[in-house]
């Protein structure tokens, strides 16, 4: 097992054991920290591919604008543990189970799925994932989606304001 | 031409009426328009040319806004044209009970019955198959009686889910023909399809026209609707508008799936017959003139249906001219029914009695009328059923047979209806009638010249039916 | 003859227009006498007719098409022959009488009534006339349809009372059913032959097989029981008493009911081809004779006697027919027509007199009051009774003498009958006209001799029934039978009798002299004291008709009107109308279950998305197999 | 690498995002788990994209082949924001108005 | 490219314009004039007249089938504004700010009428829907408004991640965006994870277009939002979710193989099953109708499965009549005082226009003749049955219909049967004009649908 591989199985373990503490967590703050954790192995994963870019950005945005944007609406909203409502035992199972078994039809299918045999994650080569060839390949080919993505912003914008004003 | 003014002139002067407010000019209005039609559709009878008309009307689709007066159109579009004056008059001396609405939507629902009778492309047909319901629809559920709404819902969803498998076979059809598909009659009778596909297309199609006329086991919208929808429309629906479903069996259905014709008769007609029993045993049990007649409607309409599944020349003649004459016949017995209600206030026959001494004018039409509606010999009716019965006896003994009996039943139940309502002594809600008023005299009259007069010498109608 | 012919059938018609369009408006002489002036210009022409036809007139007039389709063409046509020429003459003749002797029974009828009257009389005889005079079986049904309503019409007459309105339906209901034999019969004959004209059937009748035959003859003779009044169809004779007297005479003694006696007549070439038809035509006719002459025994309303004395005359009609004597038959209708109507007038004259009593229990001794109508009815007795030279004894002894000719039995049963009928007939006269008068005294002060427009039409009556049968006096006792000639192209299957003069001399001997005891005893036993009491043992089933009403009901009426209100309240209402709103029910229902899914919780909709999502999967991944699973499912 | 793994870890934090959603009632919480589905398919486009711009690699040496899909990437992340912005926009405004962001504790509209 | 763009700056007018004024009518009718533009700048883009040239690098497609729709959809809006534009400001202030939202969901129709790759498929739901969410929760003191924006917010987030992990899949094995995939034209095989990544934007489609069992969030999301943006989500939002749905599986429904011809129809009878039957027992006619545009849906699937030029023409049609119709309904609908069935009671005397205009509004709708819902069905029905099996589920489909008639016609009963006084808000006889336009053109496309489908050959 090389030191890619053992990084690998480290971060994806770590991102789903982050990842189902989100879940169990009964207190929202720890439920924000730990999916913060799930966003760093997921970061880790990403300098990994070597797509640094991206990595940055999903610290910076996720782990740094978005997840703070919880905490602050957690804290103004003042939640604490009691206030976290538990649902029925029973929906939970279903939820689990059924999750589950998505989860168990969709990994069994991806195991039988033979066009993907040969095919290898180029890790660490590759310079796609720097800013430099990004920002050429964002400017040229994608100016289109990216000018309509300011559409989604102002739309963002503007419903913040309805939403918010008293 | 004609075929365009016959609906074009109840279209017009329907959707005139409801901008007009005052009672009166839309009564004269309405009863103007409906001679004018009347006439057109007597003048077209001998007119040799000016019949079809046909225009563009949605070319990507291949249909046509195409009509044609055949001989058999001719007949009931003259029925149709017959019944709206009469009924009009009938109704003309009802103050206050109908608005122009009323009037309008009567027209509009003239029309549609007209547009069906002449369409020659299958989606106009269609078109007019619905547009001659929906003002049905209103008129039973606004001016009907106390269960109006359910039962008037009832109808039309009944209708509706026939009309729209209707539309299935059609449509099936249509993707049937050649070529750019069309949705041509002519096209469709030069289909050749697979007994396969034309059992299924039958299927589809009978179930609507079924429903429409109504056999057996489909009628029962039928009794509820005409008892609770107002004895104008009725007229409409019984005399007319169940010609709707003849019609189209022996136009739509017949010629255009010949096999599956021959496949399902033996079930159709057994169908029938089964109907004229069973309808004719209820009729005996009913206690109320409107129920009874629309029991004795499905009867009638079983026997015809019976008739034109026979396969047999006479059964199909005979079925022909009965469409007219049960028209007429069941118009007049629907306007009695309508008087006696209006009067007395009541329709129920333990309720009635000895109004023959109170009106014996309309005693006697009554019962010129009520023994053509059992097919007495010098009636019209007896022609129609006579060549009926003859065409079925000789599709099969049997069924004739077993059918002939519900002449007996037809007997019992015409009569005890006379005997109820007319014989015997005065009760006391009877007490006070009077006599008819001169409108309905005359409509009356009218009906029951038409009905001796093709009694006696049917073949006008006969040869109007060939020509 | 054209012409003629029209307005023999015009004449009753125009006076049934008339008299029924202006009723209100016309006194009761003026219509009286329209009637029966218009009758009496048929029965002008019919003579006419009668005698062109006696010089060799016969033939058939085509008037207009009156179906005509491509393989089939009914024309509405007449026939003038020997046999329609005869009835022409009993209807329109004895129809005038009756006509005359109703404007006066129904005097006391308000005038629009009594224009009612006239009018529904009319146009029975105009109906009448159509039956006998059409060329074929449509026309012919065509009256025959037409008679029914007449007599519908004319027993319900008086409709206020809804005892008469039942009888009327009941009439009118056991005539179809008859009619529907008659009109099955013609379907067959269209389908097999493709022609309704009687000379073209007969001409074809040859070609039918024997079962082709012997089930149009069968369902022609279904037709005639119903308006014949054979078993099983008799019973709405009786009831139809109902209607005034003479309605009775006219339609159900002299008239009307001989109508299938004509029917089966004029098509005795096809009768004559089935064995097994004439058979039971005779067993038939026979049973019809006794069974309604026992019952005839023991009634005590003067028309119900006569009703049922009636019926089994038809049934003595019948077996002659049976055995293949057609002319006696038609014969014995033809007298029949003239003491039956006479009998019925009497009583109605009697029943006049009495104002509207009709039980015999309550009358007796009328012969000093009413004079003529007892002499009158006296002899229309002796002529039913077949007590010589009356005119009964002939056509009765001709039926008699052919039934002996086919089946000595046949002829032992008959005389027995014909004792019966003299019985009855005479306990009639005994109980009405001899001993003392025995009801109220209002009644015995109002007693009183009819008028004379009653009395003539029972005089000339009275004549008919006396001379009535020499013209069909047979050849043993001198005459030539001129009768049998006359119809003899017509009735062409006619069987001829072959015994022995001897033989046949006994036999009318011993029936006259059968009779004749019989009319003694009765004369003997109710002229003093007649029977008051309630009938018991067999006379009690006599009298109470054999409980055959009382079978029919519970046998055919009571399950009919069962079934229907088990077809009206369970197989209507629940089943197929319950299946329609089932449907709608269970569209609201399930649609209060569906509903429940939407619980609103987000947590349940994503876990049914889930849920969905993972079985979408799986039909992904298995679509094959189901994809075969469902083509073998359709 | 094989993709297989990174498929497998990518479709399993997919499924704890929608378990995620399935089993809790407050609403910050089942945001979150979107946000983690979200996640789950940024790393696997990531995934696919070397393992496309590795085959293209072996042909072409400037080749930009995979560098789509880490745009795509990017543009999810801006979607989320955008989301974010008005998800937390809507749950504050359910707070205000009723002391709670319990998905079900709304339940007026149901049936 | 001109609608893209032309919306998205009239979404940033309408923001500016409600700093320059508050007056409603004003802003009302900048947004009226603004969708005349955007309608005028499309069509003339249609016919290639003033047109913005824009390189979109194969990101987007435009074509006839394109434009026409989004004609239709802006003539909707059009007429949606005029007939319901005055009563944006009954839900709260910020009026500009609405009409601004509804331009940028107009931007995001746009995309996804011409939408080339899967991006600019993301892309284009997001711009619609986000701005819904808000839309949704405009009444923000109306908890059932809160409701509905949270509900709507949470499952639309959640299904734009389950179509994200199908972008993914198919990514991973195509290499590349463009939806028309050149790897597996060849291949007979398709694999699994191609397939599997089409099954999970299928849902996720499914969902948008609220078909069963994915439609979970439409009843309550339609009922709880104030009703002048219900009637905007219902009609040119679900419609171009179709268009968005059927440009996508037009080309790849044969990938799913035999699946596809199992699943779809499945999911069409579920949807009209769900659709109409739910619809039955509600009380509320802002709930049928949420429902019954389930039951729409149902029917506009029709289209997806049968994929042949009668259904490009009918899904069109479908688009406008059924638009056409629940924005006249729903026109009516806001005028009401009561929301329930009861509360049409006698409409047809208070009311004779709105009655009479609402009762062909609901013809359409049920799919009675004469009217433009007629042909819109009459097309599904005839493209599925040119697909040879598809006879069963197209009577099934047709039995349903005759059970939307039963609680379409409830409101004609209440309307026209019934007897009470319906009670209306004020009412204009420009809106009246407006219905009885609507109602014409309605009944226009029920006698000559052909007048709207020519355009797409000329």
């Amino acid at each position: 097992m090389s030191l890619t591989e053992i990084i690998f199985w480290l971060l994806s373990g770590f991102a789903i054991v982050s990842a189902i503490m989100v879940l169990v967590s009964k207190s929202p703050i720890h439920s924000i920290l730990w999916l913060i954790l799930v966003f760093f192995a997921i970061s880790g994963h990403y300098i990994l591919l070597n797509a640094q870019f991206l990595a940055i950005v999903n610290l910076i945005v996720y782990a740094g604008a978005i997840m703070v944007l919880f905490l602050f609406v957690v804290m103004l909203i003042n939640l604490d543990k009691e206030s976290d409502p538990q649902k029925n035992i029973w929906i939970k199972l279903a939820g689990v189970i059924s999750g589950g078994s998505l989860l168990i039809v969709l990994v069994s299918l991806v195991k039988q799925a033979t066009e993907i045999n040969a095919k290898e994650v180029l890790l660490s080569k590759g310079n796609i994932g720097l800013i430099e060839t990004l920002g050429k390949v964002l400017f040229t080919d994608f100016i289109v989606p990216f000018e309509i993505s300011s559409v989604l912003f102002l739309s963002a914008m503007v419903g913040a304001v309805v939403i918010g004003k008293k | 031409m004609f075929s365009f003014l016959l609906i074009l002139i109840p279209i017009l002067s329907g959707l005139l009426l409801f901008f007009i407010k005052n009672e009166k000019s839309a009564k004269s209005l309405s009863l103007l328009a409906s001679v004018l039609t009347l006439a057109i559709s007597i003048i077209s009878l001998s007119s040799k040319t000016n019949l079809n008309f046909s225009a563009e009307w949605i070319p990507s689709l291949g249909a046509k806004f195409s009509l044609s007066l055949d001989g058999l159109s001719k007949m009931l579009c003259l029925l149709n044209s017959i019944s709206l004056p009469i009924i009009f008059l009938s109704i003309f001396k009802n103050d206050n009970k109908y608005s122009p609405n009323f009037f309008g939507l009567m027209l509009l629902m003239q029309a549609g019955i007209m547009g069906v009778f002449l369409a020659s492309d299958a989606l106009l047909f269609y078109f007019f198959w619905e547009l001659a319901l929906i003002p049905a629809y209103f008129l039973c559920s606004i001016w009907g009686g106390e269960k109006r709404i359910q039962v008037t819902f009832k109808f039309f969803i009944y209708t509706f889910v026939g009309s729209l498998l209707m539309l299935l076979g059609i449509i099936y059809l249509y993707l049937q023909t050649k070529g750019s598909h069309s949705f041509s009659i002519q096209d469709f009778y030069s289909l050749q399809l697979s007994s396969n596909k034309q059992n299924t297309i039958f299927c589809l199609m009978f179930f609507a026209f079924a429903i429409k006329m109504p056999i057996f086991p489909f009628h029962s919208w039928q009794p509820d609707t005409y008892e609770q929808a107002p004895t104008p429309v009725t007229m409409i629906l019984s005399g007319v508008m169940v010609k709707m479903g003849v019609f189209a069996v022996i136009k739509w259905l017949i010629p255009v799936l010949p096999d599956a014709t021959n496949h399902f008769s033996n079930i159709v007609i057994l169908l029938s017959v089964i109907g004229m029993l069973y309808a004719s045993l209820i009729a005996i049990k009913q206690d109320d003139v409107k129920r009874m007649i629309a029991y004795s409607s499905i009867a009638h309409i079983g026997l015809i249906c019976a008739a034109i599944f026979s396969n047999t020349i006479n059964g199909l003649q005979g079925a022909l001219i009965q469409m007219f004459n049960h028209g007429i016949i069941v118009i007049g017995l629907w306007i009695v029914a309508d008087v006696i209600e209006k009067q007395i206030g009541t329709r129920k026959f333990s309720e009635l009695g000895g109004l023959a001494q109170k009106a014996p004018t309309l005693a006697i039409l009554l019962v010129v009328l009520s023994f053509a509606n059992i097919a007495l010999p010098l009636t019209s009716a007896f022609v129609g059923e006579f060549l009926m019965f003859s065409g079925l006896f000789k599709y099969n003994i049997w069924f004739a047979a077993i059918a002939a009996i519900s002449i007996i039943l037809g007997a019992v139940y015409t009569l005890n209806m006379v005997q109820k309502i007319f014989y015997g002594n005065t009760v006391s809600a009877t007490e006070n009638a009077i006599d008819i008023s001169w409108n309905i005299k005359l409509a009356l009259i009218f009906l029951v010249i038409i009905v001796l007069v093709f009694g006696v010498y049917p073949m006008p109608l006969i040869n109007l039916i060939n020509s | 003859m054209k012409i003629i012919l029209a307005f023999i059938v015009l004449f009753p018609l125009a006076g049934f227009l008339v008299n029924g369009l202006f009723r209100n408006t016309r006194s009761k002489k003026s219509i009286a006498y329209y009637a029966c002036s218009q009758i009496f210009s048929s029965f002008f022409l019919s003579c006419i007719a009668f005698y062109l036809v006696k010089n060799g007139g016969s033939e058939v007039v085509t008037y207009f098409d009156f179906i005509k389709i491509s393989n089939l063409n009914i024309s509405f046509s007449f026939q003038i022959d020997q046999l329609s020429a005869l009835f022409l003459l009993i209807i329109t003749g004895v129809g005038f009488l009756i006509h005359v002797y109703s404007a006066a029974y129904m005097h006391e009828e308000e005038p629009k009534h009594f224009a009612r009257y006239f009018a529904y009389l009319n146009l029975f005889v105009f109906s009448m006339l159509i039956l006998v005079l059409g060329a074929n079986y449509v026309i012919m049904f065509m009256g025959w349809e037409g008679v029914g309503l007449c007599s519908y019409l004319l027993v319900g007459y008086w409709f206020k009372n809804n005892n008469y309105n039942y009888a009327a339906k009941k009439a009118f209901i056991m005539n179809r059913i008859g009619d529907l034999g008659f009109l099955l019969a013609v379907f067959w004959i269209i389908n097999k032959l493709g022609t309704v004209g009687y000379t073209e059937v007969f001409a074809k009748a040859a070609t039918l097989s024997t079962f082709d035959v012997t089930a149009i003859t069968m369902l022609l003779f279904v037709g005639a029981m119903g308006k014949s009044a054979q078993i099983p169809l008799y019973t709405w004779l009786p009831d139809a008493m109902a209607g005034p007297t003479p309605v009775s005479a006219l339609i159900h003694a002299a008239t009307m009911v001989t109508a299938g006696i004509y029917m089966i007549a004029r098509s005795n070439v096809l009768f004559s081809m089935s064995a097994i038809t004439m058979n039971l035509i005779t067993i038939i006719g026979l049973a019809t004779a006794l069974l309604s002459a026992t019952i005839a025994i023991k009634q005590n309303d003067i028309k119900k006697v006569l009703a049922y004395s009636t019926v089994s005359q038809l049934g003595y009609m019948f077996l002659g027919l049976g055995v293949g004597a057609y002319t006696g038959a038609v014969f014995h209708v033809m007298t029949h027509a003239f003491f039956k109507a006479l009998l019925f007038l009497g009583a109605g004259s009697v029943i006049h007199a009495m104002h509207h009593e009709q039980d015999i229990r309550n009358m007796g001794g009328l012969k000093k009051k009413l004079p003529i109508t007892h002499l009158t009815f006296l002899l229309g007795c002796f002529a039913i009774s077949g007590i010589p030279p009356f005119s009964g004894f002939f056509s009765k002894d001709e039926i008699l003498a052919a039934a002996f000719a086919s089946n000595p039995i046949y002829w032992v049963l008959g005389v027995v009958g014909a004792a019966m009928t003299a019985f009855y007939m005479f306990r009639l006269y005994a109980t009405t006209f001899l001993g003392n008068f025995r009801g109220t005294k209002v009644q015995e002060l109002h007693l009183h001799e009819s008028p004379k427009a009653m009395t003539y039409p029972l005089i000339i009556l009275a004549i008919l029934s006396v001379v009535g049968g020499l013209i069909g006096i047979p050849e043993i006792l001198g005459g030539n039978h001129q009768l049998h000639h006359f119809l003899s192209s017509v009735l062409t299957s006619e069987k001829p009798i072959h015994i022995n003069h001897n033989t046949e001399f006994l036999l009318m001997a011993t029936s006259v002299v059968i009779a004749v005891i019989a009319i003694l005893f009765a004369v003997n036993k109710f002229s003093k004291k007649p029977e008051l009491s309630e009938a018991k043992g067999l006379g009690k089933i006599f009298a109470n008709k054999w409980y055959v009403d009382e079978l029919y009901e519970k046998i055919i009426v009571i399950p009919l009107l069962a079934i229907a209100t088990f077809l009206k309240n369970i197989v209507e209402k629940s089943g197929i109308d319950g299946i329609v709103n089932g449907v709608g029910k269970y569209i609201q229902y399930s649609a209060r279950q569906i509903r429940l899914v939407q619980n609103g919780q987000v947590g349940s909709y994503v876990l049914f998305m889930v849920l969905a999502f993972i079985i979408m999967i799986l039909i992904w991944v298995n679509d094959g197999h189901i994809y075969k699973f469902l083509t073998q499912l359709f | 690498m094989p993709i297989q793994n990174y498929i497998i870890v990518a479709l399993t934090l997919f499924t704890i995002g929608i378990v995620g959603v399935l089993v809790r009632r407050n609403a910050l919480i089942v945001f979150m788990s979107i946000e983690l589905m979200l996640n789950a398919v940024n790393l696997l486009l990531v995934a696919f994209s070397k393992v496309h711009h590795g085959a293209a690699l072996a042909h072409n040496n400037a080749t930009t082949v995979g560098a789509e899909a880490q745009i795509f990437v990017f543009f999810i992340m801006v979607v989320a924001a955008a989301e974010v912005s008005i998800g937390l926009a809507i749950i504050v405004m359910l707070y205000r108005n009723t002391r709670s962001i319990d998905i079900n504790f709304l339940n007026r509209l149901k049936n | 490219m001109n609608s893209i763009i032309v919306s998205a700056l009239l979404g940033v007018v309408m923001m500016f314009s409600g700093i320059f004024t508050t007056n409603k009518t004003i802003i009302k009718n900048i947004a009226l004039i603004g969708m005349l533009i955007l309608l005028v700048s499309n069509i003339a883009n249609t016919y290639g007249w003033c047109t913005v040239d824009v390189d979109v690098k194969g990101m987007l497609v435009f074509s006839k089938f394109g434009y026409l729709f989004n004609s239709i959809i802006f003539f909707t809006s059009l007429i949606y504004i005029f007939l319901s534009g005055n009563d944006f400001a009954d839900v709260g202030n910020n009026v500009a700010e609405y009409f601004a939202l509804i331009f940028f969901v107009l931007c995001g129709v746009a995309i996804l009428s011409s939408y080339n790759t899967l991006l600019m498929l993301f892309l284009g739901v997001e711009i619609m829907t986000i701005p819904l969410y808000i839309l949704a929760g405009t009444d923000k003191k109306n908890l059932k408004s809160n409701e509905a924006a949270l509900k709507y917010f949470l499952m639309g987030a959640f299904s734009t991640g389950i179509m994200l992990m199908g972008i993914a899949l198919i990514y991973g094995i195509n290499g590349n965006f463009k939806i028309e995939f050149e790897t597996t034209s060849t291949i007979q095989n398709f694999g699994i994870l191609l397939p599997l990544g089409l099954l999970f934007i299928f849902v996720s489609m499914c969902f948008k277009v609220s078909a069963a069992p994915f439609h979970f969030w439409t009843p309550d999301v339609y009922d709880g939002s104030p009703s002048v943006f219900t009637s905007f989500m219902s009609t040119i939002v679900k419609a171009a979710g179709f268009i968005a749905f059927i440009k996508l599986f037009e080309t790849h429904s044969i990938q799913l193989q035999t699946s596809w011809k199992l699943i779809l129809p499945i999911i069409i009878i579920a949807t009209l099953l769900v659709g109409n039957i739910t619809a039955v027992f509600q009380q509320s006619v802002k709930r049928m109708l949420a429902y019954s545009s389930i039951a729409q849906a149902g029917f506009m699937l029709f289209a997806l499965y049968s994929s042949n030029t009668l259904s490009r023409e009918g899904i069109l049609l479908y688009s406008a009549a059924y638009s056409f119709a629940t924005i006249g309904i729903f026109a009516v609908l806001i005028k009401m005082k009561d929301y329930s069935f009861d509360g049409f009671n006698g409409l047809s005397k208070t009311q004779p226009v709105l009655a009479a205009t609402a009762t062909i509004f609901l013809f359409s709708l049920a799919g009675i003749p004469l009217t433009g819902g007629f042909f819109a069905k009459y097309f599904m029905l005839a493209s599925a049955l040119q697909e040879h099996k598809a006879f069963l589920m197209v009577i099934i489909a047709v039995l349903f219909a005759a059970i939307s008639v039963y609680y379409y016609f409830r409101v004609i009963q209440a309307m026209y049967f019934k007897q009470g006084d319906a009670e209306t808000t004020e009412i204009t006889s420009g809106f009246k004009l407006g219905l009885i336009v609507l109602a014409a053109l309605i009944i226009l496309l029920g006698v000559m649908p052909s007048i709207l489908l020519q355009w797409l050959y000329f």
